[in-house]
C-alpha cells in the first residue's frame, strides 16, 4: 500500500498547456502514472501528449472520472482553480504552483477542510508512491518501491536523501512534500498519522528545516509510534533572523533553532542524522532493532541517534 | 513588503481607526510647517522598516516649530538601526492613558488569521508575558465578527467606552488585514486618551506597521513598492530569486531553500564560510540563471559552489546558464558544479563540453569548493 | 416529549435590555420558562427581571448554562447577535427579530448549518411546548398541553388556531412558527419529520398560505407519514400579484396559488379546513380514524378532507 | 427597492460590466442633445418600474438627433402599464447578435443566491422553457468563483471569447447582488455583439433590473430613495406597516399577514368585499397603529373591521390607538373591533368604557361588519 495515491489514481492535469504543465505531464505520463484529463479555460478540446484537454474540472471529472489533480496554473489563478477540483469531488490536490499568495492559501485550507479533500502543498514538489503514480514535478529516476516513508518541507533535498535511499537499497512507499510556504494543507503530523497506519510502511524518514515549530510538535507525536523515524534537519549553519528561502525558515526569538529541533526529535525517539547521505544507514539500524523488538512505540526506546551513523555506534 | 508607519497609518485611517493628527515630511522645513500647523508639541518619528525605533532614538519631541526644526536637522541623513533616516513622520504629541497591542497576523500552523491583543501594549509583543496575551484565531471563512472582538476585549478587561472602541478597532484591522492581504497588521501601541471625560476616552493608533504578503502584491497596486534590503538583494529579488547575504568567501548557488541551507551545513562542516545563498527555486529558466550567476560572480567570492538537484530545474538549462556567463562575462574565480536530476546527461555533457566538471556527489564537491576557496578557517 | 425546546432548556434571551426584550422575558418567565441569561453590549452586570445581563454569549453559556436563544436585538445586529449564539455552541436559536436583510438571513443559515444549529425564524412568534417552555412572543393563555403539533408560517393566524384547539380539547405538544421572512431556518418538512418522530405527538396542524412552493413540498413528505395533518391555509381571496404582507405571500405566474396547494396537501392525505375554526373539528376526526387505522401513512388513506366539517361528513 | 433601468446600469457599470453609450434625460431637448452627443441610431427607452415595457411601446428608435426629440415629445407624461414617463434613457443602438438572460436571485427554499442563465434572453424569463433554463445555486459562504461561472456558460452552449466575457459578467453580477444586498439583480437581455471580427465580440448588457431588499436600506444610503405604489400605500410604508388596495368597501386591519390574509378570506366568505387591508404588523406601538387607523378611515369606506390577536401587540395599545383616532379624527362609519391576546382585558376595558363593544369571536365580527357594510354583495 502507499498513502494518498497508488496506481488507482487518475490524474487531471490543470495548467496543462503551460509549459510546466505540458513538461511535466510527459514525466508523469513517462513515470506511468494515469495522467487522465487537463484543464485550462478556453482551451477545452485540445490535446497535450495525447491527454484530452477540457475547460472545467467538472467535464474532466465527468468524462475521465479525475479523482487527483494536479496544480501548474499561475499563482494569481490558483485558487480558483483549486476550489474548481474540490468543488468537483476532487478530495486529493497537488498544488505545484510557487507564489500563492497567503490568504489565498488560507482560504483554500478552508475550503479543503469544509469538503474534507486534502491539499499537498502549494510550492510543492509533489507526492510519490514509486511504482505506483507520481504527481508532481520530481526526477522520476531516483525513487525505487519500498518500504519507507518520506515526509519533507524542501523539495530538492528529499530528492537527495531519496536517491540516498534508494541507493542503499531502501525503497519507499511514498515520498510526500509538504511544500515550502508558510501555509500548506499538510502538517508532518498528518502524514506520520498515515504512516502509522500504512501497514506496507516500516520506517518513516522525516526532513525538516529550521524555523517555525512544525518539528517540535511532529516529535510530540512521534512518541507514540510503533516505526522508527529518521529525521535530517536542514539549516544548522543559517544565522537567527534571516529568512532562508522557505516562508518558515527564519529562527525568532529562540524558537525553531536547529538545537531546539533535534533535541525535540530526539526525545521524542527519532534519531537525527548529521548529514544527508548518512540516513540510510541510521535508518536500516533502527529497522533492524525495530524488527527485534517488536511494536514498541519510539517513546518507550532509548536509543539517541543522533550521531550514530556518524560514530559508528551500534544499537544499545 | 513592509510599509512606512505613516502609510500603515493612512490605510488605517481610510478604514475608520483613528490615529493622532499629522503628515510625512521630507526635509526639516516641511517639519517645521507640519508643526505649525497641527500645534505643538509634536513627535517627530524616524520613517524605517524595523521595530525597536523607539529605544534606538527614532523618536523625538518639539514643544515649538523652530524646536522641531533643529531637532529634524539633527535625525535627517542619521543612521538609525542600519537604515539612513529619510523622512520623518510629525504628529500631534498624545496623552496617553494606557497602551494596548493590538495585531492580526497569519498563523501558518493552524492556516488562519490569528488575532492577538495585550493589555501591556508598547513594547515588542514578543516581550510581553504569554500569559498576558490574548489569542485568537478567526476562521476566514465568516471573518471576524463584533461579538469576537467583545469577547477578547473583555479579556482585555476592558469595560465602558473603551471596550466599545477598541471592540471597533478589532474589526477594523481585520478588514485591513484582509483587504490588504497582510503578513501582519498591528498597532502599538493602540492608545486610550482620556478624551473630555469618563464615557469620552478616545481609542488612536499610535503606531501601525503593515506588512503586505509580497506574493499579492499584483492585487495591489494601489500601494507604492517599498524595497528592502540591500543593493543585491534588492537585483536579485527583481530577477525572481531569493538571496541572503552571509560573512564568508565562498558563494552559493542551489536550488530549494532545503537544499541551500543544507549547502551551507555541509560547507560548514568542511570548514568552510559560505559569502551568501542564493536559492535558484523551481524551475528558473536560462537566463535568470545565469542572472543570478552573474550576481554571484559580482559579490567576488574565493570560490562559487553551485549545487543543483534537478527537479523542475532542470540541469541543461542551468549548465546553459553557467556557460552563458562564462562566455559573456567570464568567470574568474574557481568554481565547482554538482548537477543531479532532471536532465542530468545533458547538462554534464554541455558542461564537459566547455572543459567543466561536474560532480554528482554533494559531499565531493564541497570538499572541493572548500579548498578552492584557501581550505578551512 | 415535546420538539425543539422543552423543561430542560435553558434560555438566553439576546437584546433583553430592549423593550420588547424585558416586556417578554417577564412573559417568558411568567410562563414558566427558564431564562437563565440575557445579553445586551455594554450593560453586562445588569439585571432584567432577575436575569443576569452579560455582554457576550460566552459569558452567558459559561456562566449561566444557557443552550438555546431568542433574539430581540434590532435587524441591523441580528447577524452578529445569532453568530454569538451559535459559535458560542447554542444549537437553538429562535429569531423574534423582523426586518432582517435577507442576504444576513442567507448567511445565517449557512452559519447555522455549518454549525449544526437550528434557527427558527426570524420574524417568528417563536417556539412553545405547552407547560414545559414558551421561547417567544405568543399569548401564554392560548395553549395547553396535549398531542397535537402545529405548524404554522403565520403569528397570528396560528394563535387563532392554537386557541380553538386548546377550546376544542386539543393541546399541543409543540406550536412552531417559522417565521414570515423569504429566508427562514425551517422548512415544513423539517418540522413535520420531528413531529412524526415524536412519540407523543398524535396529529398535526399545519398552517400555511399562499405563495412560495413549500405548502407542495409539504404535501410530498405528508403522503409518507403515519400521523394525521389537517391544514389550514390564507389567502383564498387575495388577488394575484400582491404582496400580502409576508415575504413569500405573492401568487407569482401561476405557482403558490390556493388552489394548487389545497389540491397538492389533499393529495398528499392531508385534511383542509375551509375556516380557521374548523381545524378542531377535522382534526378529531382523523385522529379517530388513524387511531382505528393504526399506523397506515396518509397516502394511503383515500379520506379527502376539504369541506369535510363544513358539510359535516363523516369518514369514510 | 425597484431600482430604474438607467440606475441599475449606472451601478454595473462601475461593477466593470459593459453597458451601452448613454444616460437618462429628463426632458425632449435632453434627449436631442444625449443622441447628439452619442450619435445616432439611438434607442429611446422610457424609465419606469415594470417589465414587458417593450411589448407595451417603451422603447423605440430614432435616427437623428431630431427625430430623437419628436419621439421624447410623444412620450414623455404618457401612461405605461399605470405609470406616468417622466425620464428616457437614451442609448446607443446596439448591433445584436445573440440575446442571453442572466440573473441571480434570492432562493428562499434553498436559502441561498440562485444564478440563472438562460441562452433565450430578451423576454421574460417566466416565459422561457425550463429545460433552456441554466440555475445554480450559489453557496454564499464562498461566493461565485470563475471556475462556477466557466460550468455556466459552457451549458449555454458558449465558447470561444463569448464564453469568457460572459463568465467574467456572471462573476461581476453575483458582487452586484451581494454589494448592493439585492434581492434580484438580472441582466436581459446580456447582448453578444460582433465587435470587430470573430474573438473580438462584445458582450454587453442591453437591459438591466435591480431589486433591492427594503430591509438593507439602512446599509445602501449611497442609493437613491424610489418609491413606488399608490399614495396610500407609500404613506403607510412611512409608518413602517404593509398595505395593500383592493376594490371592496370595508377598509381590513389584522395584524400580521397570514391574520389579514384570512379575514379577507372570511369576509369574503360572508360576502363582503374587502376595499384594502392594512397589517399592523407584530409589536407597533399606539402611535403608528392610530396613524394606520386614520389610513383606513381617510379611505372612506363603508365600514372598518379591526382585527387582532395579540401576541407582540398588545391590545391596550390597539385600544389606546382606536380611541385616540375615534376623540381626535372621529370615525364616521361603523367600527367592528375583535381583540383577543395580550392584555386582551386591559384593551377590552378601555373600549367598554368609551362605549365601543369588542368581538372574541372573528365569525361574529366579520358577520356583523359585513351587515354594517350593507349586507353580502
Amino acid at each position: 500500500m502507499a498513502i494518498y495515491i497508488d496506481e488507482k489514481t487518475k490524474v487531471l492535469v490543470q495548467g496543462i498547456t503551460g509549459n510546466q504543465g505540458a513538461f511535466h505531464t510527459k514525466q508523469m505520463l513517462a513515470y506511468g502514472t494515469r495522467v487522465v484529463a487537463g484543464t485550462s479555460p478556453g482551451k477545452g478540446g485540445q490535446e497535450v501528449e495525447g491527454v484530452p484537454v477540457f475547460d472545467t474540472a467538472e467535464e474532466a471529472v465527468e468524462a475521465r472520472g479525475a479523482n487527483a489533480s494536479v496544480i501548474f496554473v499561475p499563482a494569481a489563478f490558483a485558487k480558483d482553480t483549486i476550489f474548481d477540483a474540490i468543488d468537483n469531488g476532487i478530495k486529493t490536490v497537488v498544488a505545484i504552483t510557487e507564489g500563492i499568495p497567503v490568504h489565498d492559501a488560507m482560504e483554500i485550507m478552508a475550503f479543503a477542510r469544509a469538503h474534507e479533500a486534502v491539499v499537498i502543498g502549494p510550492n510543492t514538489f509533489g507526492v510519490i508512491s514509486p511504482g505506483k503514480c507520481k504527481i508532481g514535478i520530481m526526477p522520476n529516476q531516483i525513487y525505487a518501491p519500498g518500504k519507507v516513508g518520506v515526509v519533507a518541507r524542501s523539495g530538492t533535498l528529499s530528492y537527495e536523501i531519496a536517491a540516498s535511499l534508494t541507493q542503499a537499497g531502501l525503497g519507499q512507499t511514498t515520498v510526500v512534500g509538504m511544500g515550502g510556504d508558510r501555509v500548506v494543507g499538510l502538517s508532518f503530523i498528518d502524514v506520520l498519522k498515515r504512516f502509522q497506519a500504512d501497514p506496507e510502511t516500516e520506517g518513516v524518514v522525516l526532513i525538516g528545516e529550521i524555523g517555525g515549530r512544525a518539528e517540535e510538535e511532529a516529535a510530540e507525536y512521534i512518541k507514540g509510534m510503533t516505526k522508527p523515524v529518521v529525521a535530517y534537519l536542514a539549516g544548522k549553519a543559517a544565522p537567527p533572523g534571516k529568512r532562508m528561502g522557505h516562508a518558515g525558515a527564519i529562527i525568532e526569538r529562540g524558537r525553531g533553532t536547529f538545537d531546539s529541533k533535534v533535541k525535540a526529535l530526539e526525545a521524542g525517539g527519532a534519531a537525527v542524522a548529521d548529514l544527508p547521505w548518512q540516513v540510510p544507514e541510521l535508518l536500516k539500524g533502527r529497522l533492524a532493532s525495530a524488527k527485534a523488538g517488536g511494536g514498541e512505540t519510539a517513546a518507550t526506546r532509548n536509543g539517541n541517534g543522533h550521531g550514530e551513523a556518524g560514530k559508528k555506534k551500534g544499537k544499545k | 513588503m513592509k510599509l512606512y508607519e505613516y502609510l500603515a497609518k493612512e490605510i488605517l485611517g481610510k478604514s475608520g481607526i483613528p490615529t493622532p493628527p499629522g503628515r510625512v515630511a521630507m526635509n526639516p522645513d516641511e517639519v517645521a510647517a507640519v508643526a505649525a500647523e497641527i500645534g505643538a508639541p509634536v513627535a517627530i518619528k524616524a520613517q524605517i522598516l524595523a521595530g525597536g525605533r523607539g529605544k534606538a532614538g527614532g523618536i523625538r519631541f518639539a514643544d515649538h516649530p523652530e524646536q522641531a526644526r533643529a531637532v529634524a536637522k539633527e535625525m535627517f541623513g542619521a543612521d538609525l538601526k542600519g537604515f539612513k533616516i529619510d523622512r520623518l513622520l510629525v504628529e500631534k504629541k498624545l496623552k496617553i492613558e494606557n497602551e494596548l497591542y493590538v495585531g492580526v497576523a497569519v498563523d501558518g500552523a493552524a492556516k488562519l488569521p490569528l488575532l492577538i491583543a495585550s493589555a501591556q501594549g508598547g513594547m515588542s509583543i514578543e516581550e510581553v508575558p504569554e500569559k498576558a496575551i490574548v489569542k485568537r484565531p478567526i476562521d476566514i471563512t465568516w471573518g471576524l465578527y463584533p461579538y469576537t472582538a467583545r469577547e477578547v476585549v473583555r479579556r482585555l478587561g476592558l469595560t465602558g467606552t473603551p471596550a466599545k472602541k477598541v471592540a471597533e478597532v478589532l474589526v477594523k484591522l481585520y478588514r485591513v488585514f484582509r483587504a490588504y492581504d497582510a503578513e501582519l497588521v498591528e498597532i502599538n501601541p493602540l492608545i486610550i486618551a482620556a478624551g473630555e471625560g469618563p464615557g469620552k476616552e478616545e481609542v488612536i493608533a499610535a503606531d501601525a506597521r503593515l506588512n503586505v504578503d509580497d506574493y499579492a502584491l499584483f492585487r495591489h497596486k494601489e500601494l507604492p513598492v517599498i524595497d528592502e534590503g540591500t543593493a543585491l538583494e534588492k537585483k536579485v529579488k527583481a530577477i525572481g530569486l531569493a538571496y541572503v547575504e552571509l560573512d564568508g568567501d565562498i558563494a552559493v548557488m542551489a536550488n530549494g531553500a532545503g537544499m541551500a541551507m543544507a549547502t551551507l551545513d555541509i560547507l560548514s562542516r568542511y570548514g568552510g564560510r559560505p559569502a551568501n545563498f542564493l536559492d535558484a527555486g523551481g524551475g528558473a529558466s536560462v537566463e535568470p540563471t545565469a542572472q543570478a550567476i552573474d550576481v554571484l560572480v559580482a559579490t567576488k567570492p574565493k570560490a562559487i559552489l553551485i549545487n543543483i538537484f534537478g527537479g523542475i530545474t532542470r540541469c541543461d538549462d542551468v549548465a546553459k546558464a553557467i556557460l552563458w556567463v562564462k562566455q559573456n562575462r567570464g568567470i574568474p574565480v574557481p568554481l565547482v558544479v554538482r548537477l543531479v536530476g532532471t536532465n542530468e546527461a545533458e547538462g554534464v555533457r554541455l558542461l564537459q563540453e566547455a572543459g567543466l566538471n561536474a560532480y554528482r556527489s554533494l559531499d565531493e564537491a564541497a570538499a572541493k569548493v572548500v579548498a578552492a576557496a584557501g581550505g578551512a578557517k
